[in-house]
């Protein structure tokens, strides 16, 4: 069980270290890499499936127990995390072998990519606040060099502005770490949690502005959200979607935990707080979404907006509020992550992302239109894909505390996003080829088709049959609106019994 | 009164004195061979009586060999550094002080065939300026 | 300090006069480092500092009673001689460029 | 001890802030730079300083002996400064690169220099058509 | 009901490959789904009719509230027969009309699956399950306007249709999400149970106005009307199909189902009324205005659409009964309408009614056809559309104002038919793009059945009055009705006023050629009313959305850092003072040595020359001292692990520097520049600086808990058998922090080494290429 | 120079023999097992080995005194409140051959009064030193060589 | 660069340096030093030898790749946390084993395994940034 927790870290940093050792020999470190993406993807699965039968399952490293160690929790939430990187991981490895370069490879795309897995998950999965610092670094730095992998002049570009304001962040982060460790002299999450009511609120809620902005900046909030616009459209598109759609989120995975767990003593600030934010994130990152002739940088402009909505069910902080938002994110990864590859599919045949100087994929592709249309009007929010529920649970949630201006924001949002997936669909799929431009002949390589249709089918079976996925979601918002079990799982029944006590478990 | 602390403190107060005068010489001195010459001698004299000092206040012989270890590192690299330094300093043709008499190293690093290190690609820039 | 907490004796006055002298040292050093004016003048003033660095370790491993903080002057020692070299080296390409 | 500390640590900051919202990109890891041994210094403040022992248990006894210094702040800031050296290396040879292939470190001239690049004389386009 | 609808997708979805298979036939052998639909609904009929409706219910998503939960009864059933009816002869006709498409296989797809779709719209029994099929609708609907999508005014139609239709429905989920909180359950039937529930809610007026937009829109009422003339883009079966018999009846169907759980409220009546007669009064106008034989169906499918939404609204057992009456017969004869026009342009190639002339020799069929429902759409008898707008007058003798309007319309209705059933056919003289043949039989059997449908029922309403209409306005009225239905009143006053109407139409149609273009030449300046200020809306919107992207996405990387740190600044400070969080400061400064300032100044001074100085190498140099100073704390303080690293990583920082600068010009740092906020940037960064004091103050002064740290050292020895406690924490307490931290090292030196290396593929380098050489790749 | 080891050894040795590891223990050691490898000297292949320890313990102890005047003669001229000096830069030439003897001959004379080598010429016959001192460039030059560059060649002679 | 008095020195100082580092890095665990501290030193004296004797040079003295260095670091790093697994405790639990070498104790243990993996990262690592940056 406790493999269980430590492999999704592990087993990507171990595949690492060997495909650093097999440096060179190319064929071999690709065969590696996907097939330990796939093995990692099945431990994930058997991870959320022990922690959906067992409950919350956590690992104390090297037996030192919490809060003196550090600890790995895997709750509802962080093995639905983990799962859902282990099938981006998957899906971008077998695109990537098709998309990514031999140059590239040659300089450590494969293990770079690895321990951007690793770092990811171990975000997750963390319940120590100093090391989510850590892990945060360890996935930055890998996306860092992923992103300016090929030295291409708006890799470089795009890549200072990216690098620039998430170093930022990460003294923001640091600061914000070490000024809570003074005022708590702990760093486990979960002691956290019991000792940061002993601080006063004001400085405590002082403090969780740090956290607010720091987190905010990676997970691309109003208005932290520019370097991710800059710069996600730069690398190859394999890069390109695993940013896009996984990498923002552990950003709001981390908002979701720290305004969950620890930094709700003034729950009227912060949360209303968020809520501003989460409606200026939604409106600015739509807006821009509609001003770009560009598939991926209109992507990319849509992340933010979205990250809205997620932004906005944790800022309702009720249960329907925290698994919506979770639910909208996961929707959000495959959907988003999907159109990313998508569009390097349309560039497969078309040559160009510029929506300018592609045309007639409806015509000739049709099951890349098909594809598309999955994602995109899911995406945009139509019944019965995926993004339907995310978006009606969100706005449920928003009802059940009466905000209504945020819920008619989220609304005209929606109108919005709708117009510019149609936008690329006018431009890619539905305009004739374009004077100069003749598509590519033959079908695209069935390894980038491969994850397109997996995600796809993903995103449909969310839609389909979103019960399953709202079981967790809901297990998941009670878990978060509720930590003592979070608590009681990482330090212990007596613990959590004094954190009842205290009367923080809302 | 301890004489080993007597003797310590002695030469913590000497090292001291050297180490100041050290300093001073940094500043005062007006090029940059002569800072060396300041920085060379008493820093590493200075210091040098400081480990000392050390190694007589601990009076265990793992402490004073390492002392000697760190001293004699000095006395090895101290002036090596003032070599490679004044050396570079020579070729970059930082000034020297207006009364410096005879220059028997003149001319010696204008042949080609006299290169102290492989430059690295050439990019146009000048001496780095002194602030404004 | 726990030198300093205990009975004044000649070591200790000594002690913290050579505290005091190799910080008003590191100073000035340091306002050399800044200004100046050739970066030649600035890596002697640089080297100097990581010198006198060796020297503050060996007065408050005195003071406190820590020999364990000498081995820091190995370290120290040696990392002020590769930078002086690397700059030495980076001066003389640099004078290179300027001709 | 700590008040005095707090006040540089805020004045390093300060500078730090300063140079990171400065037009010049190198400036701006020198911000960085500065923001990191500001954050170590915050850490190390926030542990509350001690003038005792280093948290060394000497030979003999099986726990430190007095006060010491507070260990683990000490341990988070090496970790800190590790991964902050590695980060500032990156970031500063990303500079360097960026330089060399756009020709300009000021953030208001990136764009355009992406668009019409003035790479360094001297330097192969690296993009050109092999 | 669920196994109709998935038999229905299912085809949609094997439709392409059928279509390929069956080539010619495919029209005929495909249109048996909609017949057998068509044939289970009527199965359904006697049951519906008995007063027991059809119920269904399926989990779906429990954890939402949300079932496949599906009722039929008299509403559904009308809706159902009609969707499934029509379909089976827009199969037919459209397998003739886009015979040897290519993209005929794609259509069949479309257009069943927007049949399934609609027929669940009408079934649902959840208002998110019916929420579900409308978008579906919408979508569809999207597909098949910009059927034509190489022309550019296809694509932009199909893109209006899809804006105001799901922007409605955007308004509408909200008002089923509070109609859902209202009333504590989304089963309609429940809702409706409980109608002062609703109405009596706070929250009634919103809901009401949100689910009303939702309907409006889809049913083209004014002022969202627009789209639906250009939705005329889309290929004729299209037109007749969604346009006009089904789809946009489903804003209708909406407002008939929730009548009886909404309605009764004078904020009904007024909203239904006035929007209603709003969309009589402008669509009347706006057909005077038209010559496209499609435009003028479209416009006069919303005139009839207003008047029902305005019957709905009236309410009343006499309102109701016309609006069901006149609904089914309006379906009846516009779908034939314009499979008749739509054969015209097909046969003579154009739709311009004023360019066709006596096409009646060479086209027969298709003349009776448009004839026949011609008569009932210009309410003449003895035709189903005469009953349905005596009805109509019938309900509205009580508002004079409303009737007076209904009449002017009934007499442009005449004048439709006129002009698409009458003058295109009729004379001897041939006039016509293109010579005009007779329609293929697929293209035929549509607009005869229906329109013989029209003319039966016309005749005899007896045949649906108890099985159809009856049970469909009890189902709207919330209670049975009992209603006979005559095709002749006897001499009443409706008859009158139908007199009146025929008489005022046959007057328009007489002089049309004289006032027609006059009017249009009029007009042709017009550029207000709604579908201006959509197009402006959009387009400002567009505009601003440029703008305040140029604003807040810069191009200067300076700005965004500006914005981060004066937000982190402005955010934690305005909350630090307006919560207090730093009243806990306290400045009680210990002791201190004489030299443990030196150190301090050492630090302030060498970050002062950082900041301010203009030589790259100054910079530098100073910043390592930045480094030593704070290395000495460390040292002073009892840390030898920490200075030791301290030393040696700030050297090493130092020296990369230095090898990165000499590559960069001497000039590299004066490059400032531009406009000058050297104030700002100080202001704001020493603000954040004070911030960081502040909270360092407000930290250290609370009392300290060192427990992890008494963990440690009571542990580092006796467990973890290490005497450095920091080291121990490092390889054994903390241990996955350096593991992932020496990773962090491992990457930035791969990536270093990556960004270093050079020439790296053309401009082409990520694009995926075939590889051919994958042996070259070994070492 | 293995006997140089062997010295050390020796030294250990007899720190050991007289019981305690301590540092004038050691010292004593190496002496005496100075004395012991002169006298063995013929035996062990390098009769001058001890004469060459002496004199390089001569050249070691010469050497620490001029550092120390040195340390005191720049204080000297650091506080005098005017730079009355005259440097100079003097080339020295070079008798030794001994790549090592020559590098410890630079080393030692950067340490020493006024001066500081700064150069060597690429043939290792002249050495550039820099002179605090340089009224007489002559008298420098034989300065050096007098007090370093003889003592030196004889311990590696 | 090229001089003599440079390159002798170094020679006795980069041997002394890595004996330093090695000492750092085992005794890292009781008194100030370890993995990073040693790994750091090692790195700087390579350093120091290849500004005296280029790069190249360099290159031959460490005779391994930094890349491989850095790999085998890492793979030893996640080798001591796996041990503590195979052994039925959790991951990065330590294990210690003593091994008698006649009256001495040889004490081997995976947080020496973990040190020693970061000093090898450590070593590779820097080497990557210096010689990258000075072989351009
Ligand atoms: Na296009
Ligand atoms: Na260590």
């Amino acid at each position: 069980m406790s493999a269980l927790l430590v492999a999704p870290v592990v087993w990507p940093l171990a595949t690492a270290a060997l495909l650093v050792l097999l440096q060179g020999r190319l064929t071999t470190q690709r065969t590696l890499s996907t097939a330990s993406a796939a093995a990692q993807l099945a431990l994930a699965a058997i991870l959320l499936a022990q922690v959906a039968t067992q409950g919350i399952l956590v690992v104390q490293f090297g037996g030192w127990d919490a809060p003196f160690g550090i600890s790995f929790v895997a709750d509802h939430l962080a093995a639905v995390m983990v799962l859902v990187n282990g099938i981006m991981g998957t899906a971008v490895a077998v695109y990537a072998l098709r998309d990514i370069d031999a140059d590239r490879e040659r300089l450590g795309y494969h293990p770079m990519f690895h321990v951007l897995l690793a770092g990811v998950n171990g975000a997750f999965l963390t319940g120590d606040l100093f090391n989510l610092y850590v892990w945060f670094e360890l996935l930055l730095i890998a996306s860092f060099v992923l992103l300016t992998l090929g030295n291409r002049r708006e890799q470089l570009e795009g890549g200072i502005k990216y690098v620039a304001a998430n170093l930022v962040a990460s003294m923001l982060l640091l600061t914000g770490i070490g000024l809570l460790y003074g005022a708590t002299g702990t760093l486990n999450m979960a002691d956290l949690a019991l000792k940061l009511p002993l601080v006063p609120v004001g400085l405590a809620t002082t403090l969780a502005m740090l956290f607010l902005v720091a987190f905010g900046i990676k997970a691309a909030i109003f208005p932290l959200f520019f370097w991710l616009p800059a710069s996600y459209h730069t690398p190859p598109v394999a890069i390109s979607a695993l940013f896009g759609g996984m990498l923002t989120k552990v950003g709001v995975y981390a908002l979701l935990r720290g305004f969950t767990l620890l930094f709700v003593a003034d729950v009227a600030l912060t949360h209303g707080l968020l809520a501003w934010i989460a409606g200026f994130t939604m409106v600015v990152g739509v807006l821009g979404a509609a001003a770009q002739t560009e598939f991926r940088k209109i992507l990319s402009f849509h992340i933010v907006s979205q990250i809205g909505y997620m932004v906005m069910g944790l800022a309702f902080f009720t249960p329907l509020g925290l698994g919506g938002a979770v639910f909208y994110m996961v929707h959000n990864i495959f959907a988003k992550a999907n159109l990313f590859l998508i569009a390097g599919i349309a560039r497969w045949y078309g040559g160009s992302f510029e929506l300018k100087k592609l045309g007639g994929l409806y015509r000739h592709r049709p099951l890349l239109a098909v594809l598309f249309v999955i994602a995109a009007f899911s995406l945009a929010g139509f019944p019965p894909l995926s993004g339907f529920w995310a978006k009606l649970v969100v706005i449920r949630a928003g009802f059940e505390v009466q905000a209504w201006p945020l819920v008619a924001v989220s609304l005209f949002v929606g109108l919005l996003t709708l117009y510019s997936m149609t936008k690329i669909w006018l431009a890619a799929f539905w305009s004739p080829v374009p004077e100069g431009v003749t598509l590519r002949a033959g079908p695209a390589p069935a390894l980038l088709y491969a994850p397109v249709v997996a995600l796809a089918l993903l995103t449909l079976a969310m839609g389909f049959a979103s019960a399953p996925f709202f079981v967790l979601a809901e297990r998941i918002g009670a878990e978060l609106s509720d930590p003592t079990g979070y608590v009681h799982a990482v330090l212990g029944e007596a613990a959590a019994a004094t954190f009842v006590a205290r009367g923080v478990a809302p | 009164m301890n004489w080993v602390e007597v003797i310590a403190g002695v030469m913590l107060l000497a090292g001291a004195a050297f180490v100041l005068v050290s300093a001073i010489g940094v500043v005062r001195f007006p090029d940059v061979y002569m800072r060396m010459h300041a920085a060379t001698k008493a820093g590493t004299l200075g210091a040098g009586l400081m480990l000392g000092a050390a190694s007589v206040v601990f009076g265990d012989l793992g402490i004073t060999v390492r002392s000697f270890v760190v001293f004699f590192f000095l006395l090895l690299t101290a002036p090596v550094a003032a070599h490679v330094l004044g050396r570079a300093a020579y070729y970059a043709n930082v000034p020297r002080w207006e009364r410096t008499r005879l220059d028997e190293l003149a001319g010696r690093y204008d042949g080609a065939d006299a290169s102290p290190g492989e430059p690295p690609r050439p990019v146009a820039h000048g001496d780095d300026r002194p602030d404004a | 300090m726990t030198l300093f907490e205990g009975p004044v004796t000649f070591l200790s006055v000594a002690t913290l006069a050579t505290m005091v002298a190799v910080a008003v040292s590191i100073l000035v050093a340091s306002l050399r480092v800044m200004r100046g004016p050739s970066l030649p003048d600035r890596v002697v003033a640089l080297d100097l500092v990581g010198l006198l660095a060796v020297s503050v370790i060996s007065v408050v491993a005195i003071a406190t009673e820590q020999p364990v903080l000498l081995d820091a002057a190995i370290a120290l020692a040696l990392i002020a001689f590769l930078s002086t070299v690397a700059f030495a080296r980076f001066i003389e390409w640099q004078g290179e460029q300027a001709e | 001890m700590e008040a005095y500390l707090a006040v540089v640590v805020g004045a390093v900051f300060a500078g730090g802030f300063y140079l990171v919202m400065r037009r010049n990109l190198l400036r701006f890891v020198f911000g960085l730079i500065l923001l990191s041994s500001g954050v170590n210094l915050l850490v190390f403040t926030v542990g509350r300083v001690s003038r005792g022992a280093p948290p060394i248990i000497p030979e003999g006894a099986s726990a430190p002996v007095g006060e010491v210094a507070n260990a683990l702040p000490q341990a988070l800031i090496l970790t800190a400064i590790v991964i902050g050296f590695g980060l500032t290396v990156f970031a500063m040879v990303l500079l360097l690169r960026l330089y060399e292939r756009l020709g300009t470190l000021r953030t208001d001239e990136l764009q355009a220099h992406l668009a019409s690049p003035r790479p360094v004389p001297g330097l192969p386009d690296e993009e050109a058509p092999a | 009901m669920l196994s109709a609808l998935l038999l229905a997708f299912g085809v949609a979805l094997a439709a392409p490959w059928l279509t390929v298979r069956l080539g010619r036939s495919a029209g005929w052998v495909l249109a048996l789904l909609p017949a057998g639909l068509t044939a289970y609904f009527l199965s359904l009929g006697p049951r519906v009719a008995a007063g027991e409706p059809l119920e269904q219910r399926v989990a779906w998503v429990p954890q939402l509230g949300v079932e496949l939960a599906f009722r039929v009864d008299g509403l559904s059933l009308l809706f159902g027969l009609l969707i499934a009816g029509i379909g089976t002869f827009v199969a037919i006709y459209a397998g003739g009309y886009l015979a040897g498409d290519r993209q005929l296989p794609r259509f069949y797809l479309l257009l069943f699956s927007f049949m399934a779709a609609m027929l669940g719209v009408v079934t649902s029994d959840d208002l998110i399950l019916l929420f579900v099929f409308w978008e579906l609708t919408s979508i569809t609907s999207f597909f098949l306007i910009g059927y034509q999508h190489e022309s550019e005014e296809s694509r932009a139609n199909a893109l209006q249709g899809l804006f105001v239709t799901a922007g409605g429905g955007l308004a509408m989920l909200a008002g089923f999400v509070l109609l859902g909180s209202m009333a504590g359950t989304y089963r309609i039937s429940e809702l409706l149970a409980a109608p002062g529930v609703l109405v009596e809610h706070p929250a009634y007026p919103v809901a009401l106005a949100l689910v009303a937009l939702g309907a409006f829109t889809k049913s083209a009422q004014w002022p969202f009307h627009f789209w639906l003339p250009n939705a005329m883009a889309a290929p004729t079966p299209v037109s007749s199909y969604l346009h006009s018999a089904t789809m946009v009846k489903a804003g209708v169907y909406l407002l008939a189902r929730l009548a009886p759980g909404l309605g009764g409220t004078p904020a009904w009546f007024w909203l239904l009324t006035l929007v209603g007669g709003a969309t009589v009064l402008a669509a009347t106008g706006l057909t005077l205005l038209q010559r496209d034989s499609k435009r003028l169906l479209a416009y006069s499918t919303i005139v009839a659409l207003g008047t029902m939404v305005l019957l709905i609204g009236v309410g009343t057992d006499a309102a109701i009964k016309a609006m069901v009456v006149f609904l089914f017969a309006h379906a009846l004869y516009k779908a034939p309408l314009f499979m008749a026009a739509g054969s015209v342009d097909h046969e003579a190639g154009t739709r311009d009614v004023t360019r066709l002339r006596g096409l009646g020799r060479s086209m027969p069929w298709t003349w009776l056809a448009a004839g026949l429902a011609g008569v009932s759409a210009a309410g003449l008898p003895p035709m189903l559309g005469f009953v349905g707008k005596e009805l109509a007058y019938e309900a509205l003798f009580a508002a004079p104002w409303l009737l007076a309007g209904l009449i002017v319309a009934g007499a442009v209705l005449l004048l439709v038919a006129v002009m698409v059933a009458w003058v295109p056919f009729a004379g001897r003289s041939v006039r016509a793009p293109k010579a005009p043949h007779e329609a293929p039989l697929s293209m035929l059997v549509g607009p005869l059945a229906l329109a013989v449908l029209g003319l039966t029922f016309g005749l005899a309403p007896g045949l649906v009055q108890d099985g159809l209409m009856r049970p469909a306005a009890a189902a709207v009225l919330g209670a049975p009705y009992a209603f006979d239905l005559y095709l002749w009143h006897g001499l009443t006053l409706a008859l009158g006023l139908s007199l009146l109407t025929i008489s005022l139409g046959v007057v328009l149609a007489a002089t049309w050629r004289r006032w027609q273009p006059l009017l249009v030449a009029r007009l042709a300046g017009v550029r207000f009313g709604p579908v201006a200020v959509y197009a402006g809306g959009w387009r400002g919107l567009l505009r601003f959305a440029e703008l305040q992207t140029r604003f807040v996405q810069s191009d200067d990387l300076r700005h965004h850092l500006t914005t981060i740190v004066t937000f982190t600044v402005a955010l934690t400070g305005g909350v630090a003072l307006w919560r207090g969080g730093l009243d806990g400061m306290v400045w009680a400064p210990a002791a201190a040595y004489l030299h443990e300032f030196l150190y301090l100044a050492v630090i302030l001074l060498a970050t002062a020359t950082v900041v301010r100085s203009h030589s790259r190498l100054a910079v530098i140099t100073s910043l390592g001292v930045v480094g030593f100073g704070v290395a000495f704390v460390f040292v002073l303080f009892a840390a030898p692990d920490l200075a030791i690293t301290q030393f040696l990583v700030d050297t090493l920082v130092v020296i990369i520097a230095a090898l990165v600068l000499i590559r960069l010009p001497s000039s590299a740092l004066r490059a400032e520049g531009g406009r000058d906020t050297r104030w700002l940037s100080g202001i704001i960064a020493v603000a954040g600086g004070a911030l960081i004091t502040g909270l360092l103050l407000a930290v250290t002064g609370l009392p300290f808990d060192g427990s992890l740290t008494h963990f440690f050292e009571a542990n580092s020895y006796p467990v973890a058998r290490g005497r450095n406690i920091v080291n121990v924490i490092l390889v054994d307490f903390r241990a996955v922090d350096t593991l992932a931290e020496v990773i962090v090292l491992a990457v930035a030196a791969a990536g270093v080494g990556a960004l270093l290396r050079r020439r790296l593929g053309g401009d082409d380098a990520d694009v995926p290429a075939p590889r051919v050489d994958r042996e070259g790749d070994g070492r | 120079m293995s006997l140089l080891g062997l010295h050390l050894g020796v030294a250990v040795l007899w720190a050991m023999a007289t019981g305690s590891l301590t540092f004038p223990s050691l010292l004593m050691g190496v002496i005496v097992g100075g004395g012991v490898l002169h006298l063995l000297g013929p035996v062990l292949g390098d009769p001058r080995y001890g004469i060459r320890f002496y004199r390089a313990v001569a050249l070691a102890l010469f050497f620490l005194g001029e550092m120390f005047a040195s340390g005191i003669r720049v204080a000297i001229d650091v506080l005098r409140p005017t730079l009355d000096l005259t440097p100079a830069v003097v080339a020295v030439p070079l008798e030794l051959r001994n790549e090592t003897a020559i590098v410890l001959l630079a080393n030692m004379v950067s340490l020493t009064p006024g001066t500081l080598s700064i150069d060597l010429s690429d043939d290792n016959s002249c050495l550039y030193v820099h002179t605090m001192y340089g009224e007489d460039p002559e008298a420098a030059r034989q300065a050096i060589k007098r007090d370093f560059e003889r003592r030196i060649q004889e311990v590696f002679r | 660069m090229n001089s003599l008095i440079l390159r002798t020195t170094t020679r006795p100082i980069i041997v002394v340096l890595l004996l330093i580092s090695i000492f750092l890095l085992l005794r890292g665990h009781d008194l100030p030093g370890g993995g990073f501290i040693g790994g750091l030193v090692a790195a700087a004296a390579a350093a120091l030898y290849a500004i005296a004797f280029g790069d190249e040079a360099a290159a031959k003295l460490l005779r391994v790749h930094p890349e491989l260095l850095v790999g085998w670091g890492m793979a030893a790093a996640v080798a001591a946390g796996l041990l503590g697994m195979v052994a039925g405790r959790e991951f990065l639990t330590g294990l210690w084993w003593v091994i008698a070498v006649g009256d001495q104790e040889l004490k081997l243990s995976t947080p020496l395994l973990f040190d020693v993996g970061v000093y090898l990262v450590v070593v590779g690592v820097i080497l990557r940034f210096v010689l990258s940056l000075e072989e351009r």
